[in-house]
């Protein structure tokens, strides 16, 4: 019997893949739209069918008829549960702790998981102006856990980001988990990041660390676009390609336009 | 992108579970609704249940608390104004109150926390979105924080003087009525709407009592109508006429002829004991209730029809 | 030509005619049930047409096709223009400073507009207990003016309230007014009171002042039911009694059913 | 009771009178919606009439704003999400902040205010309440504070720690677009809400642009849809498709080749300047603009029919 060729994927793909995967089990996520956007309704038709989804521009329980072009496209409302003004998801939903999951991207993110979203270079003459927060500072405080996706490179995993726009694991794993508890936060921040060459947890110092690699990416890659010195584990694992339901999923339901994929 | 079905199990149950299940002695237990869908099936159901030293909070507790404090389950209200709204007074609560420490019946007075109307909202809104503090412009000048200390004053940080604030209100219980909800809590409510989705997600646990269970695809089919979220509800109750004699926009008036009714049985107690055995000791359900009302007063309390119209939201694909 | 002889009419229905002309050039009102929402109702079917009333159970535009019950009637929600929550109503409505006039009863009032309902006797062991503020605290600092009708009796009309449950000209106007300015109200406090025996205003010192005595009502009767010597205005009028039209509206229109006005 | 009329003097104003009657020269003026409802009509229209020296708040600056900075009518932003969603960046916003203090076609530099999303919905939200801020549990442990010291901390006054404060937004002037409004200005939404309530009563003068108006018995059929009262609003503008190219829930869908064509013509000043000639300066107003854009795209973005369904809100007589 032989054993069936996989099929070939991007690495977006993967990406996506894998941080579906990454959310079995959670029951509630902040949607963002693009990568987050499919890789949460990937997750609900796999791992976690009772994900509930809840968009930042005050929308919950979403059917969308098509892929949402933007994270306030129309398809997202017809057929919701739920419309809510800006505050009420914010402030009920969000701040009130009823989110599991936030999804955040980076211009620039350090070992600890911290975040900028703002300006690369100094503040009041950047070199380049960054769209801001948005809601992502308060994703990163009140939202449970926290999920980042970027790609890696060496202009976005960085030693030292030039503004934190959204808390991670601060100084490391201790001083953030004293200050998050005497702040009162809801948040226990960011457990892991997906990027297109592997997957890291954070490490009981609040650093990120190594703990799969995606098929094909080497760890000459890894170390090529990564602005410190890497933790690897110890046991690092090579990240199970895409099945063919799950490529099937984003490329004929999730993505047929391949927008987000390619 | 094709159907992206919620799996969701039905949180439908008997009042008589709800309340058993989630109800628990001394907890603090709000039943919202600002005039309009008080749940007075949920009221009964606790007092035929004995439970025991609640906090009941409530912005005006109307005749349900008034009955609840009857039956002897509560030890305290939080509140804002204290009346049977175009009648008078809470007669069993002024029993309780008026006594001193301890009432004449030999139970002890019960104890009082007051705000004002914003003050409650306020701390409804403190609890539901998790600020320990909730800023209003009430209180100035008033001998309300001096009655009630929790009501502080705080500085703006703009140097522009001082407001007043409330603490958060986190129910362990709250129950509200409402004319619809599916089987997964998605609730919607037209009408007035008080503040019940402040109480609602201030709660630990959360009970919606409806006229009636609909298919998912009419609360789908107008989301911008639905003020709770299945998400943070624990138990739907199916209950028609369960706000009765308060009133639900469309489906029945307020029964005003009881609310007038209620301040002479209210003033004797043994009259007050006796109401209690026979609309609700003696009655298992809302489903006798309403059959012991009998058909024409409740066919007396139907509105003609006020349609709302249609919205398109549009089909986008 | 004979004179017209004047209809009889109750002290009631004196009370409501003269608290509805004083809306004259009145916007926009915070109606509570009773007298108050009759009075509203003439005014604007006579002396303010162009008025808006605001039902503090959330309501705006109301268009009652009967005589609202209780302050949360279903008639007032039907047809109306605009319903809010609770939160909405009180934050932006009222405290938002869009109340021209609110209308506060009592069961005690001093000389200085000062308002108890809370209890009669000591708070922790009251003689009576009243309902408490409900909306009345912040109506009376946040309206631009309050209006309060109340009978007047030696029991309510009092030297000293036991409570102050909403301010008015605190202990006289100079004093008030400065403690608004400092604190940042809106409300200018309270400009009339409306009794079954007179028109009250408000003095430059705060105190109120007889402007106008009813017909049929005596100075004998107003000082044996208050319980300090009142101010009475030189110029003296007396309040023209109700118009025939004003009269027919309230009895055939407003409260067919004289639940208010007998 | 009879009918109880009110009267009502139409504000129904072209947006060539209400911009000129209401936006003046320095003022703070917030266009909202949160890409949904987007007052692009009112934009262009600010931008044709040379309205200088404005202060533009916003939660998403989004493309109106660009097109508006590059129109030269703006003097600062106040913000917390820059950017062309799902695209890139608003480039000439960029050319005005990445430039330094002076930028290099001599316009001084775009000075930004900026907070999140949460932050500025506070911001309106302390406006439109009257309060001196609204408390946010935001910010903490980021640089954000730092670089604008408007954000501050305050303590709980129940000893249970700090939060963070912004203080309150008042516009000037308040733009929002909407389905429907009666003359008088009671005007429905539906679909995505953004902070518009808020930002509306936040306001000094208040526009609303509506897709149609309706009458008033249309908006009295159904007043639980209604978001603003006639009371706060200044000029009702009637500008079909105003909201090109965002979207109205129910009437069109958002035109992306717009988003996407955006970019190249943002990178280039020459060609954006050209865009603002053909497109704003050359135009009279937004139906010369519907026209321009042709029968056949206007079309190809009209969705297909999702009725809401009907509510019964009761006769009550």
């Amino acid at each position: 019997m032989a054993t069936p060729r996989a099929t070939a994927f991007s690495q977006s793909e993967m990406m996506i893949v894998a941080a579906a995967r990454e959310l079995a089990g959670q029951r509630v996520c902040f949607v963002g739209v693009g990568l987050p956007n499919i890789a949460v309704n990937l997750a609900k038709r796999t791992v976690a069918p009772d994900l509930e989804l809840v968009y930042e521009a005050g929308v919950f329980g979403a059917r969308p008829a098509r892929l949402p072009l933007s994270i306030g496209d129309p398809t997202i409302v017809t057929g919701a549960t739920a419309v809510t003004s800006m505050f009420e998801l914010f402030a009920f939903y969000l701040q009130g702790g009823l989110i599991d999951v936030g999804f955040l991207g980076a211009a620039q993110v350090d070992r600890f998981g911290n975040i900028n979203t703002t300006v690369i270079g100094d503040y009041d003459a950047p070199t380049t102006r960054l769209p801001g927060s948005g809601g992502a500072c308060e994703i990163a405080i009140n939202a449970r856990q926290v999920f980042i996706i970027m790609r890696q490179s060496a202009r976005s995993f960085v030693e030292k980001i030039d503004f934190r726009t959204s808390p991670g694991n601060l100084g490391g794993a201790d001083n953030a988990a004293r200050i998050r508890r005497e702040q009162g936060w809801l948040g226990r921040g960011p457990s892991v990041v997906v990027t297109d060459l592997g997957i890291w947890h954070f490490g009981d110092d609040g650093e990120m660390r190594l703990d799969s690699l995606h098929p094909g990416a080497t760890l000459e890659q890894v170390r090529e676009t990564i602005g410190w010195e890497p933790r690897i584990a110890d046991d690092l694992a090579v990240t199970p390609a895409p099945t063919d339901e799950e490529l099937r999923l984003i490329r004929v339901e999730l993505d047929p336009g391949g927008a987000y994929t390619k | 992108m094709p159907d992206n079905r919620r799996v969701s199990t039905s949180k439908v149950a008997t009042m008589r579970d709800a309340i058993a299940d989630l109800v628990r002695d001394g907890n603090t237990v709000a039943i919202e609704g600002f005039t309009h869908l008080i749940s007075f099936a949920a009221g009964h159901e606790i007092i035929r249940q004995r439970k025991r030293d609640l906090t009941l909070a409530r912005l005006t507790p109307d005749l349900i608390y008034d009955q609840m404090v009857a039956g002897g389950v509560a030890r305290k209200l939080i509140f804002s104004w204290l009346g049977n709204p175009g009648v008078g007074g809470l007669n069993a609560i002024r029993r309780r109150v008026e006594a001193g420490p301890v009432a004449a019946s030999g139970e002890p007075a019960l104890e009082l926390e007051e705000y004002s109307h914003f003050g409650m909202v306020g701390r409804y809104m403190a609890g539901a979105t998790n600020l320990p503090f909730f800023p209003l412009r009430s209180y100035f000048e008033t001998d309300l924080p001096r009655a009630n200390p929790l009501i502080r004053e705080i500085e703006s940080p703009y140097g522009d003087g001082t407001v007043y604030a409330v603490p958060p209100l986190k129910p362990d219980v709250t129950i509200i009525h409402a004319q619809r909800a599916s089987a997964a809590g998605d609730t919607q409510v037209w009408g007035l709407l008080g503040c019940q989705k402040e109480a609602a997600f201030a709660a630990d646990r959360l009970i919606v009592v409806v006229e009636e269970v609909v298919d998912e695809s009419i609360i789908r089919a107008d989301p911008n109508r639905t003020i709770i979220p299945g998400l943070i509800v624990d138990a739907v109750v199916v209950e028609p006429f369960g706000a009765h004699p308060s009133y639900v926009q469309g489906s029945y008036d307020r029964d005003n002829r009881f609310y007038l009714d209620w301040d002479p049985i209210s003033r004797d107690e043994a009259a007050t004991q006796a109401w209690l055995d026979e609309w609700v000791y003696g009655l298992a359900g809302r489903a006798e209730y309403v059959e012991k009302l009998g058909v024409e007063r409740v066919a007396s309390l139907r509105p003609g029809p006020a349609p709302s119209g249609v919205v398109d939201y549009g089909d986008y694909r």
